[in-house]
C-alpha cells in the first residue's frame, strides 16, 4: 500500500507524542472535561460530537482534522482512565485509514471507486438519526414522571382475594444457583485500592460542598500538591458523583466557569 | 349455559367505567367482555357508544379517559400533574442515553437482533440494558433469526405503550429524516475534499 | 415564602378530585393542604364545598366517593361488586424469575438493601418487585444501612417462615459454600452503589 500509512500508523497517535496539550496538572481543557461529562455512547457519538462542534455538516467529514480530534480524546480518556470501549481504538484505525486513502491522489481508473467516507458518513447519519429518536422518546410524556394513573378500589369485604402465586422452596434454590452462575461474569470487578480513593474523595467533595452553601468552582476542589495523580482522582470522583445525580455541573456559556453544586434534596 | 342479563344503557356505563377504574391494568374491550361483562347482554356497538359517552363525561373532570396499548385507563389530566406529583416523595426515574437509544431502535426498528442494534449504536449493547428493559416487561423475544447463531429477535410490548401512553406504534413520534442528499454527489465533490496538511 | 395561587371553584374540584383518584391511599383533607394543595389559596370552607360538590356528581355513577378513616377515597357502587369481581377471578400469575432471585437473596443474605441485591444480580431491580413481595408480607424493612443515602435493609418475615414450613431461617437449604464465599465477596465490593429508589 501506500507509505503514508508506514508514516503515520493508526496506533502511533496513541503511545506516540500528544496531538493536543495534556492536561498540565491543574489544568483541564475545558471543552474536554465537558465532553467527558457528557460521556460518549460510543465512536459514533464522539464523532458527531467533534462534527457538531465545529458547526459541520456530516456530508463534510473534515476526515483529516476529525481525525487528529478523535485520537486526542481517546488519548485523554485513556489518560483519564476512563474505561475506555475496544470499539473507539477501531475506529481510530478505520480514521487512519480513511485518511491515508483521502492522501492518495485521484487516479483516472481510481474515479468510479466511492469516496473513502461514504460508508462511516452513512453510519453517522444513521446513527444521529436514531440519538434522536431516543431524545424524543425521553420527551414523551410518561407514567411515574407525567401521568398519573386514576384508579377506584372496590369494597374489600365483598371481592374473593386474588389469587397469589405458588411457589416451591425447591424453585427460590434454583433461583439463587442462577443468580450465582451469572454472577460469574461479573468476576473482573476486582477490588483496587484506587476505587476506594476515589470513593474516599468523593465523600470529601460532598463534605465541603455541604460546607460552602452547596456549591463552589470546579477548580476550587483540585489541590496543587497533590500533584497530577490526585488530579486524576478528584477528577473521577466528580465524574462518579455526577454519575450517581448526587452533585450537579453547571456551566452558562461554554467558556465561562464551570460550578458544582449539591444535588438539592426534596 | 348462563342467562344474559338486559341492562339499560345507563347500567352499562356505570358498570364499563367502574371496571375501567378499578383495574389494576389497562382494560381492553375483549378483557372487559370476558370478564365484568361475560353475563350481560350487550353488543359491540353499545359497548363502544358506551366508551364513548364515558370519554365525553369526562372531558370536564379532573381525570379522563385514555385509550393505551393494552386498553382504557383513567389518567389525571396532564396540566395538572405539578401539582399533583406532591404526593410522592420518589423523584421518577431516568434513564441513561444508552437504555433510550437502544430502546428507540427496538421501538422503531422491531424486529431486531442485539448485533443490528450494536452495529447502528456503533457500541456493545450492555446485558444489563437488555435484562433492565426486559423486566419492566417493555421489550420481549418474539422469534429468532434466520441466520448463524439464530441471534434473538426484540419488540415492544403493550405495557411500554402504557408506559408512554401511545394507543399504538404508530403514536411513536416520527423517524427524524435523514439527509436528503445523496452521500455520492456530495462526497465525490472535490471541492469537499480537503487539503492535505 | 411561596405565593399562593388562586383558582376558580372549578379548578378546585378538578384538583381534588384528581388528587384523589391517583393517591395510593385515602386522602385526608390535612395531607391534601400539605401536598396538592400547598401552594393554592383555598380556605377550608372551599375545600369542604368542594368535596361535597365531587361528592353528590359521582351520586349517578359508577364509582362514588367514601370516606373512610384515613381520609377520602373513590370506590366502585356495592351493587356492582359481583360483576367486578369477575376481574380477579383469573389464574394466579407465575412469579418472574427476577422476583424469585430477589427474594432468595434477601432470604438467604438478610438484612440487605435493594443496591446490594442488585449488585449480586448485575441487573437492578424494579420497584414492583419489592413492593409485590412486602404486599405478599414476605419481606419487610427493618433498618437503614448506614452509608451515604441511608438504603432500606429488607428482610424476611414470620409470613415468609410460615409459608415455606420452616421453623427458623436456620432450616433454609444449605447454599453451597463456593456461593456463600462468592456473595461475600460480591457485597464487600467497595464498588456497591446503592441506588436511590
Amino acid at each position: 500500500m501506500s507509505d503514508v500509512v508506514e508514516k503515520a500508523p493508526p496506533f502511533a497517535f496513541l503511545h506516540g507524542q500528544a496531538v493536543i496539550e495534556k492536561p498540565e496538572d491543574l489544568y483541564i481543557p475545558p471543552d474536554a472535561l465537558e465532553i467527558i461529562l457528557e460521556t460518549f455512547e460510543g465512536p459514533l457519538d464522539l464523532l458527531l460530537y467533534l462534527i457538531k462542534r465545529h458547526k459541520l455538516d456530516i456530508l463534510e467529514l473534515p476526515i483529516l482534522s476529525i481525525t487528529q480530534q478523535y485520537v486526542a480524546y481517546v488519548e485523554l480518556m485513556t489518560e483519564l482512565r476512563l474505561e475506555l470501549a475496544g470499539e473507539y481504538l477501531v475506529m481510530a484505525a478505520l480514521l487512519a485509514q480513511i485518511k491515508s486513502r483521502m492522501l492518495l491522489p485521484v487516479h483516472e481508473e481510481l474515479e468510479e471507486e466511492e469516496d473513502p467516507r461514504a460508508e462511516l458518513v452513512r453510519r453517522l447519519q444513521e446513527y444521529e438519526q436514531y440519538k434522536s429518536a431516543a431524545e424524543n422518546l425521553d420527551q414523551l410524556p410518561r407514567l411515574e414522571r407525567d401521568i398519573l394513573v386514576a384508579r377506584a378500589l372496590v369494597d374489600e369485604s365483598e371481592v374473593p382475594v386474588a389469587e397469589t402465586p405458588e411457589i416451591a422452596l425447591k424453585e427460590l434454590m434454583l433461583a439463587l444457583a442462577d443468580v450465582m452462575a451469572r454472577a460469574k461474569t461479573f468476576e473482573h470487578h476486582q477490588i483496587t485500592t484506587e476505587s476506594l480513593s476515589t470513593r474516599e474523595r468523593m465523600s470529601q467533595i460532598l463534605h465541603y460542598l455541604s460546607e460552602n452553601d452547596g456549591q463552589c468552582p470546579f477548580t476550587k476542589l483540585f489541590k496543587i500538591e497533590e500533584g497530577r495523580s490526585g488530579v486524576v482522582v478528584t477528577f473521577i470522583a466528580m465524574l462518579e458523583l455526577i454519575k450517581e445525580q448526587l452533585i450537579n455541573c453547571l456551566q452558562v456559556t461554554p467558556s465561562s466557569q464551570i460550578y458544582l453544586s449539591l444535588q438539592l434534596q426534596e | 349455559m348462563c342467562v344474559m342479563r338486559r341492562v339499560s344503557d345507563e347500567q352499562l356505563i356505570e358498570l364499563i367505567e367502574a371496571a375501567i377504574f378499578v383495574s389494576e391494568t389497562p382494560l381492553s374491550k375483549k378483557r372487559l367482555r370476558e370478564t365484568v361483562l361475560k353475563e350481560v347482554a350487550a353488543s359491540g356497538m353499545r359497548v363502544d357508544e358506551a366508551i364513548r359517552s364515558i370519554s365525553e363525561h369526562y372531558q370536564t373532570r379532573g381525570v379522563q379517559l385514555v385509550e393505551v396499548g393494552s386498553g382504557y385507563r383513567f389518567q389525571a389530566c396532564k396540566r395538572l400533574t405539578p401539582w399533583l406529583s406532591n404526593l410522592w416523595q420518589e423523584k421518577a426515574p431516568k434513564y441513561s442515553r444508552a437504555t433510550l437509544e437502544t430502546l428507540a431502535l427496538i421501538a422503531y426498528r422491531q424486529p431486531i437482533t442485539r448485533g443490528e442494534i450494536e452495529q447502528v449504536r456503533g457500541v456493545s449493547v450492555s446485558s444489563n440494558i437488555m435484562k433492565s428493559l426486559q423486566e419492566r416487561e417493555w421489550i420481549k423475544v418474539v422469534g429468532f433469526k434466520e441466520v448463524p447463531g439464530k441471534p434473538a429477535l426484540y419488540a415492544t410490548t403493550n405495557q411500554f405503550l402504557d408506559y408512554f401512553s401511545l394507543s399504538g406504534l404508530n403514536m411513536l413520534p416520527e423517524l427524524p429524516e435523514q439527509h436528503e442528499v445523496k452521500i455520492e454527489q456530495m462526497l465525490s465533490d472535490p471541492s469537499v475534499r480537503e487539503s492535505s496538511e
